[in-house]
């Protein structure tokens, strides 16, 4: 418990999460302090590069581990199951209407690469290693969160619209391609290839998150604002109890497949990590009726920073405990 | 200068949708149509800006001049798309050079 | 398809106004606007271009479709901002779809 | 309020030629203009986006407000600019406010 | 004198110099060379995040001098009084309406933070420390200048335009809640903080200046280009006489607060220099019929460059012989 | 020839290639990744600057050699040469029409600067030295084949439109600006002025260029979807055929300029290479009834790969055993 709390007070007075807490103080309070959407994407498409790139450098320094393929399919197995949870918690908590518990619930399967990136940068700091796979573990989960949330929908006959196209722009889209495909190129070239660019994805990383918080709290400012009212106590109580629901099921998986304390403690984040990139955009096209403002605010403006300053460093502390 | 009828069609509609939409005109038949984007706006479901947006958020805006009687085709075919999306649909009348390309 | 009358209102405003021209259409009643961004241009005041700009330098598009009926009110809005600024309003006759949005 | 007739000259041009645009506009006496910038497109010579382009690609739309009487000088420099080069150009008719700075 | 002429010369043969002067001779030859407006606005960000946070660092590290309130309240004093100065320098060397007057004068009290951050890079290059909460003053001097200004502007019967909502925005605006931001971030995360992300904030920032600077050259350039014939020789003599009495007027506040001769080198270099992002969008709002090109390229066209090349040489040399 | 294999072997399995791979799959796949067209403008503008400003350092270091000019007018030669060589090559090879084959053979004529990127960092990455001043002879390249590629067009009626403000846009345009005023600023500075920014602009640099080269494979990736059918065999056949006659042509003016390795090496690449930036903005002004997919598609979608996987390496190994 100390140890959670040394740790949480560590995590909390770092640039990271102070930026965080910048962005979102300066969007509560009406400055015009913006990021231009370029530079938002830009750090993404650096970030994703990044960190797919030294996972996959990792997998080549430590060859293949034989739970890679396993950690992959207890990944994808979460990601399915977990919408059930939240959608029967939402239900239980809230009295949103089953199209917004649905579309919820889908984001909550479904995973945070941020939320992942900055738990990562704190392994980092605290000089605990882990499974380099877990980037692929993490594309692995963007997606079938979507399909349970979709079958769902459908089920209380809200006309979900699924098509070939849709599944092919969850599957292949930007940030998934990206991701893996650093992946792969950091095993194809390993360790020659990282002391090429080491100084261009390694140094300046953990800055770069910096401002790419302080971003993420303008817009989860922004939202918050626009939403006054929106959420009610039990949507909120949704928000921190999910992830650690979630996190609990990371665990459970991550604890039978043997995973080092990192890769537990990353493992448990993504369970708990609740998506605000790829499945906003499969809802909208997918469930177009369901509430927007709903999802993202609860995904990106309660969860998030619970996550950001609580539950990272909770998990990590668990994982440190219960793991190896 | 000897300018020709025509019908431009600005339909304003979720990024997400942008590639269903602009699929749903060929089909009927267009010839052609541009893309502007969009910095944010407000209705019904609330203000929003593109500002430190990464995702594929936020809206464009579909321009598309066509001949006044391929108008109902091209209504028909967006209508189909937006129908259960945020977003609006308006038409004016409209001169344009080079009749040809229409 | 049935469409309906309405009116499409083109502001184009410095964008330090733009907050001020938003709330002021507002408050006369519109339900709905979007903002496109401008690259440039040129007025009285000379020529500009927003390239390798940091302020909130430039000007926006502002694009509202309104009922007729709200014609007025809102050109009062926003003349009464614009009234001492650089920037042109324009009204043009246009038919919408779904006409309970606006 | 108080509007005057005007007509709206929407340019949809290739980038490396917005310069050579706005200078015949400038000749033929326009006042003002205003470039915005374009996403993307489809025409007859294929689609196109803006994504990911590092040189003068893709193409902008420049939207010019006169006053009726000067809208044929205005196309005939237009379409000397226009002529051979892909792109669209519609007029709509409009009401303007402030009519003196047109 | 001799070493004013040598850090001069120094000075200008350094990349940021000459990045400047690249983008002036290509916006006045009218090439097509430009910076998108998104990279400006990423540097920029970048620029005002990485001083910020170091000038916090530094005051973590140096604990917090008795000086940072008197140095606030200087700095706030002098951006109140130095639009009157430059306002009866203005009427008495040119023939400009009291309205331009007063919107020149407001740009001349209020201060250019990139002006500050070349000075921050000369003065680290030379091996000179300064004052960590410069930056804090910095931000401080941004917005009392237009007050005054507006006063003028009202006491001409030009009407002024100020509400709430417009103080507001200037009191909110991004670059002083990012400056004050990081600066505060830099205080509470101290060195551990620096060390997480110093090679993102330190290491590139010479290099990333220099892009900015050229950025700034293009569009003073531009500016340059399209007033010819605006400004008669009496705005010009105003453009670099102004600079040095709002030196001077710097130099004896910071000798009266007992300044190190970084420290008062910055204070003078504050003074002296002429905002162009904040002041213009307040002048825009609050006096439209004010013409901006004048004030753009009297600041940006004209002291700009003056203390780029001049100025900031000058400025750090008198402080050496005069401080400490 | 095992030497070539070896080297193309090591350079396929660098981050770069895999990265303009990775794009390329990404977009004949149909994912939706995509790089803002801000962030690969600031890519650009980051490494024109930083290959300039190394260039004209090492220029300051080595001295000015008595080869720079000579270098210079056989750059220029090659231009003004190799689009007739194209021509010829083109109306045997293809049915083009005359107005399409000279637009096709100004690209070649002229040079792509990030073929020549990547050449240098292939070079450095071996540890072979070269002439500083080859970044002024890039530059040197850029327009001449426009002209003759215009007097080809010409001479079949196609009524080119060349006018002053075209030769004004393509002497000034921004890319020869950045990429001569980097190098001047880098010989002005000299070896100073490289330590002040070398962790911006030596550091990161390969990193950038992986990234830059996924946008490449983005856009060679979109574009070779949208023509599918339009290069037949004989076109594509040009594609790989008239880089190895420009190398070949590059190697004999380097040779009798006598050129280190590294140079050769260098000139070879640049005769190489087609231009994908500058001459198609040309192109569209001065010959509007081209066809822009054709040129686009065999410069960046046939050559540019070709380049970038065997050119380069095959162009290094021949210099290494014929030169120095
Ligand atoms: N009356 C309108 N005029 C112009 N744009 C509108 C209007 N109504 C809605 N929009 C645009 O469409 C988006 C979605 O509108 P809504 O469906 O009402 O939430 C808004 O954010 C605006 O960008
Ligand atoms: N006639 C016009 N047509 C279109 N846009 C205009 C027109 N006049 C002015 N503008 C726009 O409004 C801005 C300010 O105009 P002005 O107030 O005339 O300086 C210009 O830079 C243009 O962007
Ligand atoms: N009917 C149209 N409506 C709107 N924009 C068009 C239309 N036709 C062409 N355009 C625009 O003009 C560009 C060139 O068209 P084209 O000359 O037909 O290849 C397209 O890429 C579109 O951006
Ligand atoms: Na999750
Ligand atoms: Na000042
Ligand atoms: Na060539």
């Amino acid at each position: 418990m100390t140890d959670i709390l040394t740790i949480a007070g560590q995590n909390l007075s770092t640039p990271m999460i102070l930026c965080f807490a910048l962005g979102l103080l300066a969007a509560l309070a009406r400055s015009d302090l913006t990021i231009p959407e370029a530079m938002a994407k830009a750090m993404s498409i650096y970030l994703l590069f990044a960190i797919g790139f030294k996972g996959g450098v990792s997998v080549a320094n430590h060859g293949f581990d034989s739970h890679l393929i396993l950690s992959l399919l207890a990944g994808v197995a979460l990601s399915f199951v977990l919408p059930f949870v939240a959608f029967a918690l939402l239900r239980g908590l809230t009295n949103l209407s089953s199209l917004d518990a649905a579309a919820v619930a889908a984001h909550y399967g479904s995973i945070s690469i941020v939320t992942f990136v900055t738990a990562t940068s704190v392994l980092a700091s605290q000089g605990i290693d882990s499974e380099g796979y877990m980037v692929a573990v993490a594309a692995a989960m963007e997606a079938p969160a979507i399909l349970s949330a979709l079958w769902l929908a459908a089920r209380t006959g809200s006309g979900a619209r699924m098509d070939a196209k849709l599944w092919h722009e969850i599957l292949l889209n930007g940030s998934i391609v990206l991701l893996i495909g650093a992946f792969v190129i950091g095993i194809l070239t390993g360790p020659p290839g990282m002391t090429r660019i080491e100084s261009f994805i390694v140094s300046p990383f953990q800055g770069v998150l910096c401002l790419f918080l302080l971003d993420m709290g303008l817009v989860a400012g922004r939202g918050l604002r626009g939403v006054r009212g929106l959420l009610g106590p039990g949507a909120l109580l949704f928000g921190v109890i999910m992830p650690l629901v979630g996190a609990a099921a990371g665990a459970a998986a991550g604890l039978a497949l043997g995973l080092s304390p990192g890769g537990l403690a990353l493992m448990m984040t993504l369970a708990a990590s609740a998506s605000y990139i790829a499945v906003p955009a499969a809802m909208r096209v997918a469930l177009p009726e369901a509430n927007p403002a709903l999802y993202l605010t609860l995904s990106l403006g309660v969860t998030f920073p619970f996550n950001l300053t609580i539950g990272i460093p909770t998990y990590v502390a668990i994982a440190q405990s219960i793991g190896g | 200068m000897q300018t020709h009828a025509a019908k431009r069609v600005e339909i304003i509609i979720e990024a997400p949708m942008e590639s269903r939409l602009t699929e749903a005109l060929e089909k009927s038949g267009v010839t052609g149509f541009t893309v502007l984007p969009v910095l944010g706006g407000s209705g019904r479901s609330g203000r929003w800006t593109r500002e430190g947006q990464v995702g594929r958020a936020g809206m464009v805006a579909v321009i598309c001049l066509i001949r006044p009687d391929r108008l109902d085709a091209l209504l028909q075919s967006a209508f189909a798309v937006v129908e259960r999306h945020i977003g609006v649909v308006s038409v004016t009348d409209a001169q344009v050079l080079r009749a040809e390309r229409f």
